[in-house]
């Protein structure tokens, strides 16, 4: 494991090599690279399960942070491979070429995060949502509340509760809501 | 002359709609009888009495129907014209000419023939409909029926060499005179036979994919509703009972009063019920070729049951 | 004035033919410096002349003239050449300088440029007259060798480096054979002292010990290489590849003509070698045949065929002069004689003309109609179809072998004339298969002057003249058998008219034609003529739905219907027979008439390559239809033979003494049983079936599948009444024949379950439903037969208005595929009513008519206790379901195509014989009495009455039926739930919606195709026992012709085209024929 | 209530489908239906319908789950004429199982119009009456009512199947009422429903009515 990590990190200068659990490994890699690195981990080294891979929103720092999580069936253990993109250059290569499956995964990102997949099958179909037509919907910009709001409609007499406030005053009326 | 013969044939007529009007019930209330026993077998209380009833009258009330082209309008009819001559030309209880219906007009051939009258009505309306699972669902019931009718066919046949007769009628006033007299003692190769061809004329499970209420919404009458569906709920009583009383006939020596019928077809149609709650559903080729095995051979072992034994 | 016609009587005898031909011979080179045309002249009045003494003199001969016998040089026999000329001579002179006449139009335009050329071609004429004429040893062999050396000459005429070494190869096998012959004739000359041949016949007994046997050995073998025996024929097959076509079809005719007479001749000298003469006559025939399937080359494939012809003659005659039946000569000599002369040199001229090397390249021909029905001709009578002069020498021939039951001889007859058919009519195949646009080489149009076709033109009708003058011999009905041809030949003249106007005329004709025909025929005769011509007409009104021109279309039908009538009125065989092969022929070629979307190969391989076909949608129907014609010839040949078996036993041709075959009774009706069954398409024999309605004319199909497909049930019928009851066979052949039937049910429905041709699907289920009838008639029992016959009204009530259905469901979608159409219900409601109605009444449901077949069908079976028969037959009519549901489900029902929203409903011509149809079939249903009591009067003759009638019903000894009452009932039962729901509608909103308003899972459907369920319906039956119907008849005949085609390609290798290799084949078939025939123990 | 927004002319465009398409679907209006002129049949057949409620089994949400033991031994809906039926156009009565998306919504409609009348809808859960915990997701629908009539409301998140049973009772009392005519009140006011409904199902490929 460590000569791997090693190895990586010297061909393909990885960064960030952090093990956060006993048999789960995460590491950042830069977005040129990552598709090369991706097929030496499923050809040489034995990951040949892509989990899934997903997307995370960092609007402070102005990327998306894309997880590729690996699993290698004989030594059991996974890899967590994350890979900055730019929130103004959300683009990706597709690695369906890799794993046919990811596609999918592609496709949804496409769809919740906007970022594209060039080349990837179907990708720009719609996934979950049809007839979307604002931003897309996982983008921290995107304002839900308002969204539905305005689009769904808001029924009058709803009224929201904090609830850990609430459920105390329905336990525990005589007090005040007070658990003393 | 004329009518006396018109009177005559208008009583048989009269005659007729009251077994119709009994088989009907009764087909219905033992619907729901069975659908109680199953229930309480699971715990459960189950449907009142009344619920096949209900559920038919509420068919013919709904307000809003659709047509998808003649057709589709004609196909229940058919299902239940098919259900209606069925029962017409078999004779209900023995030595009862008010309930022996018109089986003057055929013999066991032309009842067996005439069971596909309905289905290929039905088939037809549902066909069209255009809806893809109705076609779907006709083609592998017709398939499970070719294979059915074989050993059907061979125990039917074994039980014409018995008697030597094809009429209803002939066939149970041979089995009278006592239980020993019955076809499923003297000839129970065949009464075998025909008791698993029997399991998939019923259509419960195993053998019953070409329903399959979940793949493909209950088969071909999926685009059925409100009166359409109501017709083919009163046939699925009438025609199962009628079935039932056809077995009864051929195998289990008739009846000679409704009581008797009663508790016959019901012990007849349990034996599908309990084969059915107890196992699982065959895949459509897996049923075909069930019943290309061992109930063919089943069959054909009546028949050198009948020439080597009974006959000889 | 005296003295001049003495002069012109004495120039008139046969001697004047040398005269002639050596006068002016030597004439013409000095006329031809002086005027081409003049000589050219005087060479074709020459070539008159001769035909006018043979003729002159033939007749005074027939007329009752004796022999005559010419002397030369003035002194008698021995001691000089003579030569005579008696009936069989003059015939053969005859129609040899006939042949030479019309061959040397055909070949003027090359004669004319060398004056040698012309004098050759006389010299060569000569020759062949003298080899015929002359009963002198030694001066046959000079005949042979001035023929030798002028067909030579005129080979070297073409100067190619081809024809050269095949002159070279002809001029040394010649010799060699002239060589052996010469010897031969010193020997005997050694032994009896003299040349003559009445002499040497005379003084047999002097031709004894070793050097009589090699004497008359070399003689033999002289003889018979020069009529080209397997396989010292090389380079035979050279000459006739490389000649051109004038001088091949002399060699061909002429030349072996010539050398045939001189064998006969010699014959009575060699009762020892018969045999092998025979043998090797009938292994060149065969092998011949079998080396002519793999060729392609159009000359050599004539070649072989020539070969063979020659070989099937030289086994002829040996056998009947080892037979001692020379009284048979004529007729059976003479008509293979002349059929193969006449045929086969219209044959090579064409050829010539057409001028295409490769039989591939003959569909330039196709649009040429004059020339396609020259060929037809000339192949239909090299056959052996009737009505051509080979017909009527076949039967003879084999009814006479048959009553020497010399079968093992007939059998390869048979399958050498089955062969020769197979290949000849591949050509025909060829010339027909017109080319498709996209085609890449496409031959050019051949472009033939008329005047180049009257030759061959001449000998088409000489063969008919022939022909006619031979059927005078033969004892049959002149006017009966020809009156369908004269028809389709009066049609024929009007071809030219509207189609309406001819078809109109046509149907009337055919119906006034059959009327008087069958108006006094009675019991099952008079019944099928009801069905075969009535029927027919009804379905052939249907095709006035065509507004194409359909040439030949209506000629041929018409020749097909009266074909039926003259079967049906068939006294004896051999009427029956003609018929027969008549429909056959006529039946076939209406086949070919079929669609031709596209060019295919139609080469002999069977099996429908559904995947392929789809693909391709290759649509083509000259390959079904050459099928159909083997399969035709096939079964006609199993009736000829059956007529022989019954024909030895009783020596007579009448059907009403077919029973009294004695102990052949089993044999005779188990082949005519499987001749008929073949026609039927019978299981294992139904692999020509399906192709050939599925690719015939859509309303030809109908009438193939509901009127033609009924003259296999009137035979097996008329068989099992003449041969089954009377004789009271045995219950064996019947059985199987029963197996046979529930089989053809069940396979057939089983096939037609998968299919997903439309046109496919309804013809295996005609097949199907024609199963339980042949078991019908097998059962011999007066219900089983009732059965038979009156499901044999009801398929043709059904398939007839199926096959038009389906023709206008084609008609109006242009589509075979049933997944590709789909909802039609809305545009054709009128088509779906007709065909549902045609359903219920096939599928046998209450209360339409088949119920009444199938309990009839079912309660004879248990009374003869056939009880396993009778459960398939249960189950094979439940199959029945499975396709007739598709069929209704797939092409009428579910979702409607976009691009079939517009049709309409199809044409009412062909709705009104559809409704006519029906409404007979709804008189049937309710009232089968009226029918019954017809069949039962037809049948009581032969089998007493069982049926019991109580009132309405009818009774069997295990079942009753009453028709009416279940046609009241059902009806009752119908219309009491229809006013039900009507009432509950009233109550109701009911939207008619359109056909995308389906539950479909929550979602909507996308495309009509993806919403109908058609493609591979029955996927899970197939999955279940589909394994029982995977196309193993189809595998197996396809072997058989595989191998058939291997064992022929094997059989080449002695041709390597090498002059050394064919002379010492010569020598060593000399070698040969002395060892069998027991050389070594001298 | 309903404000006339869309069109009321006799026939539907189907705008939302293409040319080819709209040859294949019917543009019938749907119709509005009298009660039988005669009370008694009337009220007999409300008898019959309000016992036998045929559920439409299809689960649109997380409240599907619910429906599961209503057929067991523990609450055996059989008992009140409930049945499951796999096909809306037998089914009578059709049961949202709590949050409803909007790619669900669409399906919803269609079956819903699928089915024949009488028909009932249960609402079952907070979410279809005010969106529940998902007040503020992206793909939500807030107030069910606003697309097709709700004949009766479950609350709760998530209610369990006694008083869904409860509820069904309740659906049976109302209906011997006469209660129960949201399939009118639908076909009244179609216009009305049909531009909420494309107002939030962006990509109406489908026929204006399901029939």
């Amino acid at each position: 494991m460590k000569d791997m990590l090693q190895r990586l990190q010297r061909d393909f200068n990885i960064s960030d090599i952090t093990e956060r659990q006993l048999r789960l490994t995460t590491f950042h890699v830069k977005k040129q690279s990552a598709e090369t690195l991706l097929r030496e981990l499923r050809d040489r080294e034995g990951y040949t399960h892509l989990n899934f891979m997903t997307c995370i929103d960092y609007i402070e720092d102005d990327i998306f942070t894309l997880v590729y999580m690996l699993h290698n069936y004989d030594k059991k253990n996974t890899l967590g491979i994350h890979v900055n993109i730019s929130r103004d250059d959300e683009a990706m290569i597709s690695i369906h070429t890799l794993w046919a499956q990811a596609w999918t995964y592609q496709r949804e990102l496409r769809e919740m995060y906007g970022i594209r997949f060039p080349g990837s099958p179907r990708v720009d179909e719609d996934f979950c949502l049809e007839g979307w037509d604002q931003i897309p919907p996982m983008r921290r910009e995107f304002d839900t509340k308002k969204f539905s709001e305005e689009r769904f409609g808001h029924r009058a007499g709803r009224q929201s509760e904090q609830p850990r406030k609430h459920m105390k005053v329905e336990l525990y009326p005589n007090r005040g809501g007070d658990e003393k | 002359m004329i009518v006396e013969g018109l009177g005559g044939w208008l009583s048989k007529v009269g005659n007729f709609s009251l077994t119709l009007l009994i088989v009907t019930t009764y087909g219905l209330l033992m619907g729901a009888f069975i659908e109680r026993i199953i229930a309480k077998v699971q715990g459960r209380i189950g449907i009142p009495y009344r619920q096949p009833f209900i559920n038919i009258l509420k068919n013919f009330f709904k307000r809003t129907a659709i047509s998808h082209g003649v057709m589709f309008y004609l196909g229940p009819v058919f299902r239940i014209a098919g259900g209606i001559g069925t029962l017409a030309f078999v004779p209900v209880i023995y030595g009862d000419e008010m309930f022996s219906n018109f089986s003057m007009a055929g013999d066991l051939f032309l009842v067996i023939y005439f069971m596909f009258f309905g289905q290929l009505g039905m088939a037809l309306g549902a066909g069209e409909s255009g809806h893809p699972y109705s076609a779907i669902g006709i083609a592998r019931g017709l398939s499970q029926m070719t294979a059915y009718e074989i050993p059907f066919a061979l125990a039917v046949i074994s039980i014409v060499i018995q008697y030597d007769t094809l009429s209803i009628t002939q066939i149970v006033a041979a089995q009278q005179g006592g239980w020993q007299n019955w076809t499923v003692v003297t000839n129970w190769v065949a009464t075998l036979a025909a008791m698993l061809a029997f399991l998939g004329m019923m259509g419960y499970s195993p053998f019953d994919i070409f329903l399959a209420p979940q793949e493909i919404p209950i088969g071909p009458p999926t685009e059925f509703h409100s009166a359409y569906l109501g017709l083919m709920q009163l046939n699925r009583a009438l025609f199962g009972a009628t079935k039932l009383v056809l077995f009864m006939n051929l195998f289990f020596g008739g009846a000679t009063g409704w009581v008797e019928l009663m508790i016959k077809t019901f012990l007849i149609y349990m034996v599908a019920i309990v084969i059915g709650v107890a196992f699982p559903r065959f895949r459509v080729d897996q049923g075909i070729r069930f019943f290309f095995k061992i109930p063919t051979l089943i069959g054909i072992m009546s028949i050198i049951y009948v020439q080597m034994v009974l006959t000889s | 004035m005296v003295a001049t016609t003495d002069t012109i009587d004495i120039f008139l005898q046969p001697l004047g033919i040398y005269i002639l031909a050596l006068g002016v011979g030597f004439l013409i080179p000095l006329v031809y410096r002086v005027n081409r045309n003049s000589a050219i002249l005087v060479f074709f009045t020459a070539l008159l002349i001769m035909i006018v003494i043979a003729g002159l003199n033939l007749l005074a001969i027939i007329n009752g003239a004796s022999v005559m016998d010419i002397e030369t040089a003035g002194i008698k026999p021995p001691f000089s050449i003579n030569l005579r000329f008696g009936l069989f001579e003059g015939a053969c002179v005859l129609a040899v300088n006939t042949v030479a006449l019309l061959g040397a139009w055909h070949y003027l335009p090359r004669l004319k440029q060398h004056a040698a050329a012309l004098l050759l071609y006389l010299i060569l004429v000569m020759g062949i007259n003298g080899m015929v004429m002359t009963r002198d040893l030694f001066n046959l062999f000079i005949f042979i060798e001035i023929t030798s050396i002028a067909t030579y000459a005129l080979i070297g005429m073409e100067r190619t480096a081809k024809g050269l070494a095949a002159g070279f190869k002809y001029i040394m096998a010649t010799s060699i054979a002239s060589a052996f012959y010469l010897l031969g004739t010193i020997f005997i000359y050694y032994q009896t002292g003299t040349l003559n041949i009445d002499d040497i016949i005379a003084n047999q007994q002097l031709i004894i010990g070793p050097i009589g046997f090699i004497a008359t050995l070399f003689i033999l073998t002289g003889l018979l290489i020069e009529l080209k025996p397997y396989p010292a024929n090389g380079w035979g097959l050279d000459v006739y590849e490389t000649a051109p076509g004038g001088i091949a079809s002399l060699i061909s005719v002429g030349v072996s003509a010539g050398v045939f007479f001189a064998l006969y001749k010699v014959l009575p000298i060699m009762d020892l070698y018969l045999t092998s003469i025979a043998f090797i006559g009938g292994f060149t025939f065969l092998i011949s045949n079998f080396i002519g399937l793999k060729q392609e080359n159009t000359k050599r494939l004539l070649g072989y065929s020539s070969i063979g012809q020659m070989g099937l003659l030289t086994l002829v005659i040996a056998l009947l002069v080892q037979l001692d039946a020379s009284a048979h000569i004529p007729l059976i000599i003479g008509g293979l004689f002349i059929n193969h002369l006449f045929a086969k040199a219209g044959l090579f001229w064409l050829a010539a003309i057409v001028d295409r090397k490769n039989i591939k390249d003959w569909s330039s021909i196709a649009k040429h109609p004059s020339l396609l029905i020259l060929l037809c001709i000339l192949l239909t009578a090299l056959v052996g179809l009737p009505p051509f002069p080979g017909f009527w020498a076949k039967w003879e021939l084999v009814m006479l072998l048959a009553s020497e039951q010399l079968f093992g001889w007939i059998t390869l007859i048979l399958i050498g004339s089955l062969l020769e058919a197979v290949y000849l009519f591949r050509w025909f195949s060829y010339a027909r298969n017109v080319e498709s646009s996209e085609s890449v080489e496409k031959p050019a149009e051949v472009s033939v002057s008329f005047l180049q076709q009257i030759p061959i033109f001449i000998t088409g009708l000489l063969l008919f003249a022939i022909a006619y003058v031979m059927s005078r011999f033969m004892n049959v009905d002149n006017q009966l058998i020809y009156f369908p041809l004269m028809a389709g030949f009066a049609i024929w003249l009007i071809d030219r008219l509207n189609v309406r106007v001819k078809s109109l005329i046509m149907l009337l004709a055919v119906s006034i034609g059959g009327y008087f025909l069958t108006k006094d025929l009675e019991g099952i005769n008079k019944l099928f003529s009801y069905l075969l011509i009535g029927g027919g007409i009804l379905v052939s009104f249907a095709t006035l739905y065509r507004h194409d021109d359909r040439k030949g279309f209506y000629p041929l039908l018409s020749v097909l219907l009266l074909s039926l009538a003259t079967l049906l009125r068939a006294q004896t065989s051999l009427e029956f027979f003609f018929a027969w092969e008549l429909m056959a022929l006529s039946s076939y070629l209406l086949v070919m008439l079929g669609r031709n979307k596209q060019n295919c190969d139609p080469g002999i391989r069977l099996g429908n390559d559904q995947k392929n076909d789809q693909k391709y949608n290759q649509i083509n129907a000259i390959k079904p239809a050459l099928i159909y014609l083997l399969f035709s010839l096939a079964s006609a040949y199993f009736i000829l033979v059956g007529f022989a078996v019954s024909y030895s036993a009783t020596g007579n041709y009448f059907l009403f003494s077919l029973g009294d075959s004695g102990t052949s009774t089993t044999l005779a009706f188990s082949l005519l049983a499987i001749g008929f069954i073949i026609k039927i398409g019978g299981f294992g024999l139904h692999i020509w079936l399906p192709e050939v309605y599925a690719e015939a004319d859509d309303d030809f199909t109908a009438i193939l599948s509901s009127v033609v497909s009924k003259a296999g049930i009137f035979g097996l019928i008329i068989i099992a009444a003449h041969l089954g009851v009377r004789a009271d066979i045995g219950l064996n052949p019947a059985y199987v024949l029963g197996w046979i039937g529930i089989l053809t049910a069940t396979f057939g429905a089983l096939m037609a379950v998968f299919q997903e041709d439309i046109k496919r699907l309804v013809a295996y289920s005609s097949m199907g439903q024609l199963g339980y009838i042949v078991t019908g008639v097998a059962l011999m029992s007066h219900l089983g037969w009732v059965s038979a016959m009156y499901m044999t009204v009801n398929h043709f009530l059904f398939k007839g208005i199926l096959f038009l259905s389906v023709a206008g469901v084609i008609l109006r979608t242009n589509e075979r595929f049933m997944y590709k159409m789909g909802g039609l219900i809305k545009n054709m409601p009128v088509t779906f009513t007709f065909t549902m109605i045609a359903i219920i009444a096939m599928s046998g449901v209450p209360p339409l008519s088949g119920y009444g077949g199938k309990w009839m069908f079912f309660n004879a079976l248990m009374d003869k206790g056939w009880y396993w028969i009778a459960a398939l037959a249960f189950f094979s009519s439940a199959v029945a379901f499975l396709y007739m549901f598709r069929l209704l489900q797939t092409v009428f029902l579910g979702q409607r195509k976009l691009e079939h929203r517009k049709l309409r409903e199809a044409p009412v011509i062909l709705l009104i014989p559809q409704g006519i149809l029906i409404a007979i079939i709804f008189v049937i249903s309710a009232y089968p009495k009226i029918l019954i009591d017809v069949i039962s009067t037809a049948i009581d003759p032969w089998i007493s009455n069982t049926l019991v009638w109580k009132g309405t019903a009818m009774q069997a000894h295990y079942g009753y039926w009453d028709a009416p009452l279940i046609m009241a009932i059902i009806a009752g039962a119908w219309i009491a739930p229809l006013i039900l729901l009507l009432l509950f509608a009233k109550t109701m909103k009911v939207q008619k919606v359109e056909q995308f308003n389906i539950v479909y899972a929550a979602e909507r459907p996308r495309r009509p195709e993806e919403t109908h369920f058609a493609y591979n319906f029955y996927a899970h039956y197939d999955r279940a026992i589909g394994f029982v119907v995977r196309p193993r008849a189809t595998a197996f005949w396809n072997a058989v012709i595989e191998w058939t085609h291997s064992f022929a390609a094997s059989l080449r290798i002695f041709y390597n085209g090498n002059g050394q290799t064919y002379a010492l084949f010569i020598i060593m078939y000399f070698v040969g024929l002395f060892l069998v025939n027991g050389g070594l123990a001298l | 209530m309903f404000k006339k927004t869309l069109n009321t002319e006799d026939t539907l465009k189907n705008s939302g489908l293409t040319d080819e398409e709209q040859q294949l679907f019917s543009n019938a209006r749907p119709q509005a239906y009298e009660p039988y002129p005669i009370k008694a049949v009337e009220d007999f057949a409300n008898w019959a319908r309000a016992n036998s409620l045929w559920i439409l089994a299809f689960g649109t949400g997380c409240g599907a789950i619910e429906l599961r033991p209503l057929m067991t031994a523990r609450f055996d809906a059989n008992r009140f004429g409930v049945a499951g039926r796999p096909t809306p156009r037998q089914s009578s009565v059709f049961v949202i199982g709590g949050y409803a998306s909007v790619k669900t919504l669409k399906r919803i409609i269609r079956s819903y119009e699928q089915m024949q009348g009488p028909k009932f809808v249960i609402a079952l859960g907070i979410c279809p009456v005010n969106g529940g915990m998902y007040f503020d997701s992206y793909n939500t629908v807030n107030q069910f009512d606003q697309y097709l009539p709700v004949d009766l409301y479950i609350t709760g998140c998530m209610p369990r199947p006694e008083v869904l049973v409860a509820g069904i009772m309740e659906l049976q009392k109302k209906i011997k009422a006469g209660e129960c005519n949201g399939a009118n009140l639908y076909v009244e006011n179609f216009d009305w429903y049909k531009s909420n409904q494309k107002k939030v199902i962006k990509n109406w490929d489908m026929p204006d009515y399901n029939w």
